[in-house]
């Protein structure tokens, strides 16, 4: 689309430096959103965000090129059904929806692998969140007709 | 199952299903549609009269469904009133519904008006063989929405705006009605029909319900401030049209009002709380202005049908007067009524058929070119007028002994006024028609026959019944009527 | 010096409706698109605010039962209103997808003249 | 294995998966037809069996995640919720068909289904959550969803239709989250039913928050579901979408606040507490008020759409007194009236809107003797309206008898009265419509009936409102026992 985005070199550089460490930021949130503030909104915000200024920064075509407007609808779907998935486990077990209790082995408070299926929750929520941040943006660029801004 | 095989379930039901056939047969087969158009109100007739001796034996028909329409319910029953009024409904309609066979192949959709014709008997029938307040309104507004229809035939703008006013009163009407019955079920929990009335005592709430019925049943009926619609709805529709809506749809809103005065309120509340009062002088109101605009319309359909307001506010006027011979007044002049009004709307509509002309000044010597068509019309203007072998005679001599029994003698002094208010409207048309002067010699030459079969032989079989009912007493239209005013003045309580 | 106290006992709550108030009036009378969107936000800040406001105790940390952590905030209004947040992040992407519709077929964003220009076409 | 106690929570999850799946299919549109379709039909039948469940043994309690109560989110499903799910599945089901076999109006077709599907989502989730929260979640959802099927069309109108909705409902949603705020404050509780325990005890120490809590939920219910003053954006709004949308926001969307509201009204307060509280005479008053400015606003209008949406506002009008008069027959009136205004205004919406499409022509004044060309759906529209106007024999009488017998059981026979009158308004503005269209000049002859398939919803609608005229028996208990829910 006609936007054009200003070719800077400095914000080139500070990006490539900068966009590792958000995104590891983002993944740490996300990663233990269970043991910490945190979790899948705040991680996928992170990220999602990181992929704006990625997009801002550089053309828009390569980011395209990257990750195109399908991938992020694509993101975003996926976590919503991960998570969908993961409750119906606990349906499949004879408990109730999202059941996590007795269903998951739970693991020991305070480590990585504790709190049962949450882990996974997060992970697909992050997707989604940052799926769906990445598509809005896009959706705005190419100033569509179809937006659907569902949280 | 066995319920819906009962005669007066099906004399409502045949008309409704033959609406359904005759919608789907029409676009084949115009012979067949006039046919079942013809034969519906022959069947309803027919399976109404099959009552006769189970009804005169003293026994009311009675058929409930209680499982539709919780909590009121749906009831039919057949007692001496519906089974005589029901009679009168279904055979005019039949006799109406041969004339139009022929009256309608001048008109246009034609597809259109027979169904309708049909659907409106299925409510008139409705209306009359309800056993309680409930099944009436439902089958009234039936009624009174399918009639729009045929108010609204012609399509003419001036057909349009009449139409629009019934349309609107009618919806008052109905909405009036509905509050009535709701407030009369909110005050006594039931709304069926009862020997004396069930509503115990005249209470604010009831007051206001009686109110509702009145204003309801007196917008059908045109009672006089309620009866702006009707001398403009009546003459635009097509004439056999005209002689249901004035003979008998019309009747629906006065046999409502004996139903609520004396099965639903019992003429002792309605007297406690002085209601007749208001009914009686709605009713003189009625009388003298119906009677007296009728003089000044020269379209004759118009005066045709002020005429009808008038002699509505003779029913009133009987049903007002809470005495039995005046309630058999009234409920033997829904009957008279309704053949005398027929007739002459028929006649009327065959004159129009034939020349033309709708104006009673432009019809110098009909009698020569139409003999036996005018012969008809002048016995039932006679009759209307009172003359004394003939129907109209009777309910005038039934009301005025009523009157008499209450002691009223200014209501016998309206009645001889407004029987001379209905000569001077009649007496001008039959001079004018049977010896007028021989100014257009051309229109004199009768053409032979004067009108098709099919137009005249029920305008002739109503003028014999006009004529000879009263001859003969046992035909059983007097005790019909007589046993029905003696069973709604039965106080069971 | 009690009103005072109370005052400041309240603040948070205090703050948010003020603000609440500034979004609300800023909504009402200003007649560009975008304003408007930006003073809805503000409300639902103020809301938020309010809503996190009940569940906070000056001084706690978060709800991690790890051994040494005694005083913490009430987690569940942060959990809602991170809810909130989401919610309204989506509101208001939407509504400037729609912005830039009206932009697009109205040729401005002012409210008044696209009422203007609505009732235009109508008569 | 499958316990029915399943059914409830399945409903809210198959229809937001569908909505997440169909979009992704891209260009496989039969196969999203499909599954738009089965996953109707499926809720449809969940819900029967949820219905049937809870007429046999009463509330099911279902706790999310296994977690009861105070601290988890649970789905309360009564006799109330039961029936509202049953009524939104059913009629969406009918819609959903519609949608997908009419001609259309919309470009991205996957989107426009995936928005629909969640819309439905966030519908059902409203009317059985427990948890006064998670109710807001699924408000703003279904608040985004409906102002995006009317943004979907792309007309100028429906644009900036939709962007006056959408303000107006986040500051609705505001308010709700500001009300919820505050009786948090009071109880510190989120499930509705121990907010119910709590307020019984607190009270009367907070009467100011209590008043301020209801005073705002009042101001966002009341956007939502277009309370008299707060109508505004409805008639544009369900005016300028597409047919498919308008008979789901006129018919089901703006019920779902009142059934919300009224959750939150029996379950969170109680009725004593909405005796006390002057809650009860503000919307006596607000809802007459609906009655009658949304009948004469209907008068005047020539466009047919918005005609069928200032009615929409008298009708919700109804639904709100009937809940207000709060005496049994009343409520009973107010239910059936959510069932039977959804039937009415979905028939009449999706049946002009086959008259639009099909001749192109939206104003009154220009339908002359159009019925002689589509004798079918003008049909529809005519039983539809009779229905309105509350003809007995049509489904509109029963709901306004049970609302006037209310009315009179309250000892206020005024609102009986204002009852009928607005039937009298109702005749007033519908009839020219079906007058015009049977009677007068003929219309182009190039008009034709649309397909079958659009047929069917139609007739399917049609005999609905013939049958819950004349026996209304068949869904009574499920009416009476929600009633009984909400006066005791």
């Amino acid at each position: 689309m006609g936007v054009s985005i200003m070719h800077d070199l400095i914000l080139e550089i500070v990006n490539r430096l900068l966009l590792p460490f958000i995104q590891l930021f983002g993944m740490y949130i996300l990663i233990h959103g269970h043991l910490s503030p945190g979790g899948g909104f705040s991680g996928g915000a992170v990220i999602g965000a990181s992929l704006i200024l990625y997009s801002l920064t550089f053309r828009f075509a390569k980011v395209k090129h990257r990750m195109d407007h399908d991938t992020s609808v694509f993101f975003e779907a996926a976590g919503a059904l991960i998570y969908v998935a993961v409750g119906f486990v606990g349906l499949l077990f004879g408990f109730n929806f999202l059941t996590n209790r007795g269903v998951f082995p739970l693991g020991v408070p305070g480590q990585l692998w504790s709190g049962g299926m949450i882990l996974v929750i997060t992970l697909a929520l992050g997707a989604k969140v940052s799926g769906t941040i990445l598509s809005l943006f896009q959706e705005l660029l190419e100033g569509g007709s179809d937006e659907h801004g569902t949280p | 199952m066995n319920l819906l095989l009962q005669s007066p379930v099906l004399a409502v039901v045949i008309p409704l299903l033959f609406f359904v056939v005759i919608y789907m047969v029409e676009r084949r087969s115009w012979r067949l549609r006039n046919a079942l158009a013809v034969l519906a109100p022959l069947a309803s007739f027919v399976l109404l009269a099959s009552n006769y001796t189970r009804v005169l034996a003293g026994e009311t028909v009675l058929v409930e469904f209680p499982a539709i329409l919780p909590p009121l319910g749906m009831s039919f029953s057949v007692d001496y009133l519906s089974l005589l009024v029901g009679l009168v409904v279904a055979g005019v309609w039949f006799l109406v519904a041969v004339y139009s066979t022929e009256y309608m192949v001048k008109e246009h959709a034609k597809n259109r008006y027979y169904p309708f014709f049909t659907l409106t008997l299925a409510g008139t029938l409705g209306v009359i063989l309800s056993g309680d307040l409930f099944t009436l309104f439902l089958f009234f507004e039936l009624m009174s929405l399918s009639a729009y229809v045929l108010v609204v035939h012609e399509e003419t703008p001036e057909a349009m705006r009449a139409g629009y006013k019934y349309l609107v009163l009618t919806i008052i009407g109905g909405l009036a009605l509905f509050f009535a019955i709701i407030a009369v079920f909110e005050i006594a929990g039931t709304v069926s029909f009862t020997a004396g009335g069930f509503v115990a005592e005249a209470s604010g709430l009831a007051v206001l319900a009686f109110y509702g019925f009145l204003l309801g049943f007196g917008i059908k009926a045109g009672i006089v401030p309620l009866h702006v619609w009707l001398p403009e709805a009546h003459p635009v529709a097509p004439s056999p049209a005209s002689a249901l809506l004035s003979g008998i749809m019309l009747k629906t809103g006065v046999y409502g009002l004996i139903r609520v005065v004396f099965n639903v309120f019992g003429s002792e509340v309605v007297r406690a709380a002085g209601l007749d009062v208001i009914m009686l002088v709605l009713a003189a109101v009625t009388i003298f202005l119906g009677s007296a605009v009728a003089i000044a319309q020269d379209d004759i359909k118009r005066r045709l049908a002020y005429s009808s307001v008038g002699q509505m506010g003779y029913i009133l006027l009987g049903i007002g007067l809470l005495q039995e011979r005046a309630l058999i007044g009234a409920i033997f002049h829904i009957f008279a009524h309704a053949i005398m009004k027929a007739t002459l709307f028929l006649t009327a509509g065959a004159i129009i058929y034939k020349t033309g002309k709708r104006r009673v000044s432009e019809w110098c010597n009909l009698g020569r070119a139409m003999p036996l068509t005018m012969v008809c019309f002048t016995m039932a203007a006679l009759s209307m007028i009172g003359i004394p072998p003939m129907v109209g005679f009777v309910s005038k001599w039934e009301l005025a002994l009523g009157s008499l029994d209450a002691g009223s003698w200014g209501f016998v002094l309206l009645l001889l006024l407004s029987s001379l208010m209905n000569f001077i409207y009649y007496f001008p048309v039959i001079q004018s028609t049977l010896f007028g002067s021989q100014h257009g010699k051309g229109e004199s030459t009768a053409t032979k026959p004067e009108l098709p079969i099919a137009m005249l032989a029920p305008i002739v079989v109503m003028t014999l019944v006009i004529v000879f009912v009263d001859l003969f007493p046992q035909s059983g239209v007097l005790d019909l009527a007589k046993r029905a005013a003696a069973a709604l003045f039965l106080v069971v309580k | 010096m009690e009103l005072l106290e109370r005052l400041y006992t309240n603040i948070y709550y205090l703050v948010a409706v003020v603000l609440f108030v500034i979004g609300f009036h800023t909504m009402l009378t200003h007649k560009n698109l975008l304003k408007k969107l930006m003073a809805l936000n503000i409300m639902d800040t103020a809301i938020f605010l309010f809503f996190v406001a009940i569940g906070y105790r000056s001084g706690g940390q978060a709800p991690i039962l790890l051994p040494g952590v005694e005083k913490f905030v009430n987690p569940v209004p942060s959990a809602l209103i991170l809810t909130g947040i989401v919610i309204s992040v989506s509101f208001t992407a939407f509504a400037l997808a729609l912005v830039v519709l009206l932009y697009k077929h109205y040729g401005t964003l002012d409210s008044d003249e696209i009422i203007a220009i609505r009732g235009k076409k109508h008569v | 294995m499958f316990s029915v106690n399943h059914a409830p929570v399945l409903i809210v999850v198959m229809l937001l998966t569908a909505g997440f799946i169909v979009p992704l299919l891209g260009k496989k549109m039969a196969l999203g037809r499909i599954l738009f379709l089965s996953v109707g039909l499926v809720v449809v039948v969940l819900s029967l069996l949820t219905t049937f469940a809870v007429l046999e043994s009463g509330t099911i309690v279902y706790a999310v995640g296994g977690w009861p109560a105070p601290h988890g989110i649970e789905l309360v499903v009564d006799a109330f919720a039961a029936y509202s799910s049953l009524v939104i599945s059913v009629i969406s089901l009918i819609i959903y068909w519609f949608v997908v076999f009419a001609p259309r109006e919309v470009k991205h077709e996957a989107g426009y289904y995936a928005l629909i599907l969640l819309l439905s989502a966030a519908m059902h989730g409203i009317v059985m959550t427990g948890d006064i929260f998670n109710l807001f979640v699924f408000v703003e959802i279904s608040s985004l969803a409906a102002v995006a099927i009317i943004a979907v069309k792309g007309t100028k109108e429906s644009i900036e239709a939709s962007f006056r909705y959408l303000m107006l409902s986040a500051l609705g949603s505001g308010g709700m989250l500001f009300g919820i705020a505050l009786l948090f404050m009071i109880t510190g509780q989120l499930s509705m039913e121990y907010m119910r325990v709590a307020l019984s005890t607190t009270a009367g120490q907070y009467p100011l928050n209590l008043l301020t809590a209801l005073g705002f939920m009042v101001i966002g219910f009341g956007i939502k579901s277009a309370l008299f003053p707060l109508h505004i954006w409805l008639p544009d709004a369900h005016a300028n979408a597409p047919t498919g949308s308008s008979a789901l926001l006129s018919g089901l969307v703006v019920k779902v606040y009142i059934i919300a509201f009224m959750r939150i009204a029996y379950m969170t307060l109680g009725m004593d507490l909405f005796y006390i509280l002057p809650l009860r005479q503000i919307l006596l008053v607000l809802a007459s008020l609906s009655i009658l400015a949304g009948s004469v606003f209907a008068i005047v209008q020539d466009n047919i759409k918005r005609l069928l949406a200032f009615s929409t506002v008298a009708q919700v009008g109804y639904i709100f007194l009937g809940f207000s008069l709060l005496t049994e027959r009343a409520v009973e009136g107010a239910i059936w009236h959510i069932l039977i205004h959804a039937i009415m205004k979905t028939l009449l919406f999706l049946a002009v809107g086959v008259v639009i499409h099909q001749s192109g022509y939206k104003k009154i004044s220009q339908i002359h003797g159009l019925a002689r060309r589509m004798p079918f759906t003008f049909a529809c529209i005519t039983l539809g309206a009779l229905s309105m106007v509350g003809i007995p024999g049509t489904a509109g009488f029963i709901s306004k008898l049970y609302l006037a017998l209310g009315a009179l059981d309250a000892g206020q026979a005024i609102f009986a009265v204002l009852i009928l009158a607005s039937s009298l308004l109702s005749a007033i503005y519908y009839f020219p419509l079906i007058i015009t269209a049977y009677f007068g000049h003929d219309a182009l002859p190039n008009i034709k009936e649309p397909s079958l398939a659009v047929r069917l919803p139609l007739a399917v609608l049609s005999l609905a409102i013939l049958f819950y005229g004349l026996m209304p028996s068949m869904l009574l208990p499920l009416v009476r026992q929600t009633a009984l829910l909400i006066t005791r």
